[in-house]
């Protein structure tokens, strides 16, 4: 019924949200084109199709929760609040980009706003999100830390260490396993000798729970109720999204280990901003025409975005050496 | 018969040709074959930039796909190597050696002297190491001083097909623990290649250009930066020797020393960060063993001490180029002994 | 009733798995009196009180069978049929030790006999055993490989990656966490996040049971099936052998740490070589006089390797630099 | 008030007063406090060789026991330090950094260039190094150089009490990763140590003996060593210079060069393996930058290429002594330019 709205978010909320993954989107997508033009160096892996995991449980965080992504950060960036003219500068190795250029894609951060870094190393960020999570211990101010990893990187020691080390300090630190099906060309059903994320979390005395994480009010929820115990000192957990990816591993990746029809099939049946737009607008929420308009403002942004970063400076020798340490 | 196929092709083929020769040869890695558990095409990478591919039609069940987890599988490779067979294990990325290290330096370099010379391991690990990708800090790195500096370990990094189908069939027939490092900026690099099988054996440099100047010694990439160099400071009258090492370990250091004797001055070129570096190495054996030789100061062309830069307007300047080793010459032209 | 022999072992079989935990005991005791007087360098980790596990496990195996064991290895060599004299003298440093004095208390090994080496580093061993199990599995004769690793080490990566690896590939290799009860001076229940094994394996996939691995019998029936299933291609498998250890973690240790008459009542209750002469002698399998004349056999083999390992030679500047490469 | 204590005294107290001193200093390790979960005494080992006992009574849950997890706990220590915590991680023995390397030269060395200079990562990594313990080829290794080629790291490798306390402090203060090297044949070493607060800056190597023929350029327990070769050399009317480095990241190359351009000769001693070693670095830094000044070849005193024994017998020709540190400083005062 119009106007009565069943979400445990406000209007403004969902509208917030809707722009957050709808920038992700456009920005991924628009990373897809230009790194098809030539226009963009080096590795970049697209999160398009996942979006619905970072901006729902990035809902619950301030700038003093921390997170720690992985190779596969851009959307974990924009809806922690990374500024996306800085991000897209980094993508283009410009001066003025989040880290000057010197990070790009794999390894965009922005500590104040609690983003501790994209990361090349499959699993690296679990024990920094444990860090994190012990640091805010130390603070008491009931902050949290997130730690992604991939279904693939799940299985990487560093990463199951984090999930026993957690448990043994009670850290205020959620895990979240983004399943995509996918380790580069490798299903998640070949690499995993698990069926469920929560029969793993439980192996080291964690709390797990799977959710559709295409569904942004399922992803919403459950991290919301993990994230809360977690504050209130009861410890960490594991939140399991099962999702998709819409673009290849990284750009250049042909997918032809994916079975015939299978891409088309997920980005119609699985597009997680479609069903958020199907499930809001029936409920009378937030109408298309709304949708739409949030839809041109955000490629609006990201066109100004790559317009900028085209435009800025590139850095120079006098940077290369700079940063290493902070005297030496 | 040669023909001119890319490093890639060489590697593709060294590792074919010796599993069809020895049934022990198997391979593993994260999707050297690609596919694995998913509904479409199998062999549908062969590594992350198709090295292996097509290996599987041929040798099938013996190359394995991974989880992600070096250590795990990377040491699976070493026991099974304890245990007669002869792995080849690839490190996609040598950066990633900071995952799984301890298997290689505290247990595959480590069983034959611990266990007083009745162990074995012949495990090859192959990695791809080196810049120019704008893969940035994680994805770029040289570190084959790290993997040299342990004893135990044996180091292979060649500059061309050639060398490469050589020695890493050498490296699959040793029986000791070997790091082939793939330069991955040479991938496509093409050169000539006999089809037929043969062994490049380990610790004989390759003096790749004489000269009566200078001597460059380098490995890897760097060669080509050297000739780059070479080619350069011949307009101009000086005559540098190149010496390509070809395998850091065991290394081939009376090549050095006769090149050093015979023009009397060095440069040391490295892709790796300087501090106990290749290049300080080679050097510092010759300023030990080679001293009187000398004519003037040693010169060492490295990147800076930092990470690598992503953006490609820092990365470019962040490796080592010709123009560099070129003034390295000049500079140690200029010396000389007071 | 005297006669008829309720143990899955035959006589001569009992009396060579009572012979081989004696000998473990012996050679530790022995070690731990001739540290305490200063006689052997270096750090030396004991095994006696934890003699059922090794014994009842390497009883189900052959020399084509692989170890890899851990620091606390004496008691994993002897029973997998290392020599004696070899070890003592490998202890002592000398020429003609099982590693000709290179290798030491930590590093035992004898690849002749399927012993991979003890091991000075956490979980090492694991990726070691699947490399073996992945060996055994292309010469496909029913060869198995163990994996031994204690409750503290179980928490490390390299392990952990390892039971998904096995399972993935299918290994024929069976993971022994040797539950002791503490890590150094740390209990096992501060260190490992989850109250059984078997929980920890169902993460990986993988089936678990847990035994008394003071109840020799216990060990080498759960040991039997599940090696049994290895062999024949049903894959690997956990299995947690709780037991106690009799000295401290490794020589030197005051043992401040364990509670106010712990360790006189684990000695008197959980010996598991009393607890299999009471079990044996009660069912009239073998006498009370037979164990003790094994006793003092065994007391003799240890004086002898003990006096042979004291004559040996050291080993001298020739020998610092061989054996690095087969070829260099 | 200057009191003799041992170098374990000169850590625990630096880390007592840094605790007091700042809230945010906290510690971790495997045992660092000792009986955790047990029913007996807490506190009950204070490290696995009793260096931090006694701290748990006065700074309680700001140190804390560990899984037996390095990655983890390293990688927490560092993400703390990240967030604003100055922890000081324990991993016990350098050894160990092959299962927990990542998080230290890919993840602390590399957040403040791959982020653009907008992170600090205060951290410190106590670890034990070093041979002489008898504790064979996997808890007896040096390994400085590895940490030492890592841009982003500082590395500290401290030779006496007084110095152990005040490099140890300026660590727990200094803004970037710190690997903090404690030599466990010094554990026991006695000095001189102030009871206040002191903190030494790092790059500034210690000329602990003057002398004019020739310098001797080391760190760690091969100060002593060269100590020693000092005193027999002395008898024989040569004076060494000797140059302690403490800090090998950064490097105090200035002293060296200055020592090198009084003395004209030069001996690096390093505990370390030889190739890409410490000794290598040197003596290639100075072979480039004061070639002019030398007199004669450089000369390098390390172990053998080979992993380090156990047998006491072997591990005493293993490590290098002062006799051969004395050798090496009379081949090199034989040599001469010809
Ligand atoms: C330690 C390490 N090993 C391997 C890689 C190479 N690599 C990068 S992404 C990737 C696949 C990751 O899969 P998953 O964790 O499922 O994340 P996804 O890419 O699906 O988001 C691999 C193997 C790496 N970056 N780090
Ligand atoms: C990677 C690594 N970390 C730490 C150590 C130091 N260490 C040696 S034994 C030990 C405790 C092991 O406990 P557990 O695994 O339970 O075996 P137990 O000693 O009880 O047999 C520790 C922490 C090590 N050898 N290797
Ligand atoms: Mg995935
Ligand atoms: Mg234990």
């Amino acid at each position: 019924m119009a106007g009565t709205n069943p979400f445990p978010l406000s209007r403004d909320e969902l509208l917030k949200c809707y722009r957050t993954m709808g920038t992700i989107r456009e920005f991924e997508d628009r990373l897809h084109i230009d790194f098809g033009r030539g226009d963009i160096p080096g590795f970049v892996h697209l999160y398009a199709g996942e979006e619905a995991s970072a901006t729902g449980i990035m809902s619950h965080l301030g700038d003093g929760d921390r997170i720690a992504s992985t190779h596969r950060g851009h959307g974990h960036c924009i809806s922690k609040g990374v500024d996306v003219v800085a991000m897209m500068k980094e993508i283009y190795g410009r001066k003025g980009g989040a880290c000057n250029g010197k990070g790009g894609s794999m390894h965009i951060a922005d500590v104040s706003k609690g983003m501790m870094g994209a990361n090349g190393i499959l699993g690296a960020g679990a024990p920094l999100a444990c860090g994190a999570a012990l640091a805010a211990k130390y603070r008491k101010k009931g902050e949290v830390a997130i730690s992604f990893v991939g279904d693939g990187a799940s299985n990487q020691g560093t990463f199951l260490e984090s999930l026993n080390l957690a448990a043994v300090w009670n850290l205020p630190v959620l895990f979240v396993v983004e399943n995509n099906g996918y380790a580069e060309s490798t299903s998640r059903d070949y690499g995993t000798a698990v069926d469920s994320y929560v029969d793993r979390a439980a192996g080291f005395g964690l709390p797990g729970i799977t959710v559709d994480g295409t569904d942004f009010f399922a992803v919403y929820e459950a991290a919301g109720e993990m994230i809360k115990r977690a504050r209130e000192g009861g410890g960490p957990a594991l939140l399991e999204c099962k999702m998709v990816r819409f673009h290849g591993h990284f750009e250049g990746d042909a997918q032809t280990y994916r079975g015939a029809g299978e891409l088309d099939s997920i980005r119609a049946d699985q597009d997680c901003m479609k069903k958020f737009r199907a499930q809001v607008t029936a409920a009378g929420v937030i109408t298309a025409d709304e949708f739409k308009a949030i839809d041109r403002e955000v490629l609006g942004v990201i066109e100004n975005a790559v317009k900028e970063a085209k435009a800025a400076p590139l850095p120079t020798l006098a940077d290369l050496t700079t940063d290493v340490y902070v005297t030496y | 018969m040669a023909r001119t196929i890319s490093m890639k092709q060489a590697i593709n083929e060294a590792l074919d040709q010796e599993m069809a020769r020895d049934p022990r040869v198997i391979c593993m890695g994260e999707d050297i074959v690609g596919g694995a558990g998913a509904e479409g095409e199998k062999d549908a990478w062969g590594g992350v930039l198709g090295v292996t591919k097509g290996l599987y039609a041929k040798h099938g069940d013996r190359l394995m796909d991974t989880p992600l987890s070096e250590s795990a599988y990377i040491g699976a490779a070493i026991g099974a190597a304890a245990c007669g067979m002869r792995p080849v294990a690839e490190l996609m990325f040598i950066d990633f050696m900071g995952v799984c290290f301890d298997q290689i330096y505290n247990q595959a370099a480590k069983f034959r002297y611990m266990f007083g010379g009745k162990a074995e391991t012949p495990v090859v690990i192959r990695t791809m190491v080196g810049a120019g990708f704008r893969a940035a800090a994680q994805h770029s790195q040289m570190l084959t001083p790290l993997f040299t500096h342990i004893p135990g370990l044996k180091v292979v990094c060649p500059s061309t097909p050639y060398d490469t189908k050589g020695l890493l069939i050498q490296s699959i027939r040793d029986n000791d623990p070997v790091i082939f490092c793939e330069h991955k900026a040479l991938y496509d690099f093409q050169g000539e290649v006999p089809e037929a099988s043969y062994a490049i054996p380990f610790g004989e440099a390759n003096v790749v250009r004489e000269g009566k100047h200078c001597s460059i010694v380098t490995y890897g990439l760097m060669v080509h930066r050297a000739l780059e160099a070479a080619a350069t400071l011949a307009k101009e009258g000086v005559e540098v020797e190149i010496v390509d090492l070809r395998t850091l370990s065991p290394l081939d250091m009376d090549t050095v020393i006769e090149s050093v004797t015979k023009t009397g001055r060095l440069v040391c070129v490295d892709e790796a960060s300087p501090r106990c570096s290749i290049a300080a190495d080679i050097s510092a054996q010759v300023a030990m063993r080679a001293f009187g030789a000398l004519k003037a100061q040693i010169e060492m062309v490295t990147p800076p001490h930092t990470p690598v830069p992503f953006s490609p307007a820092l990365e470019d300047l962040y490796i080592p180029s010709g123009a560099q080793v070129a003034d390295a010459v000049r500079r140690t032209l200029k010396g000389g002994k007071h």
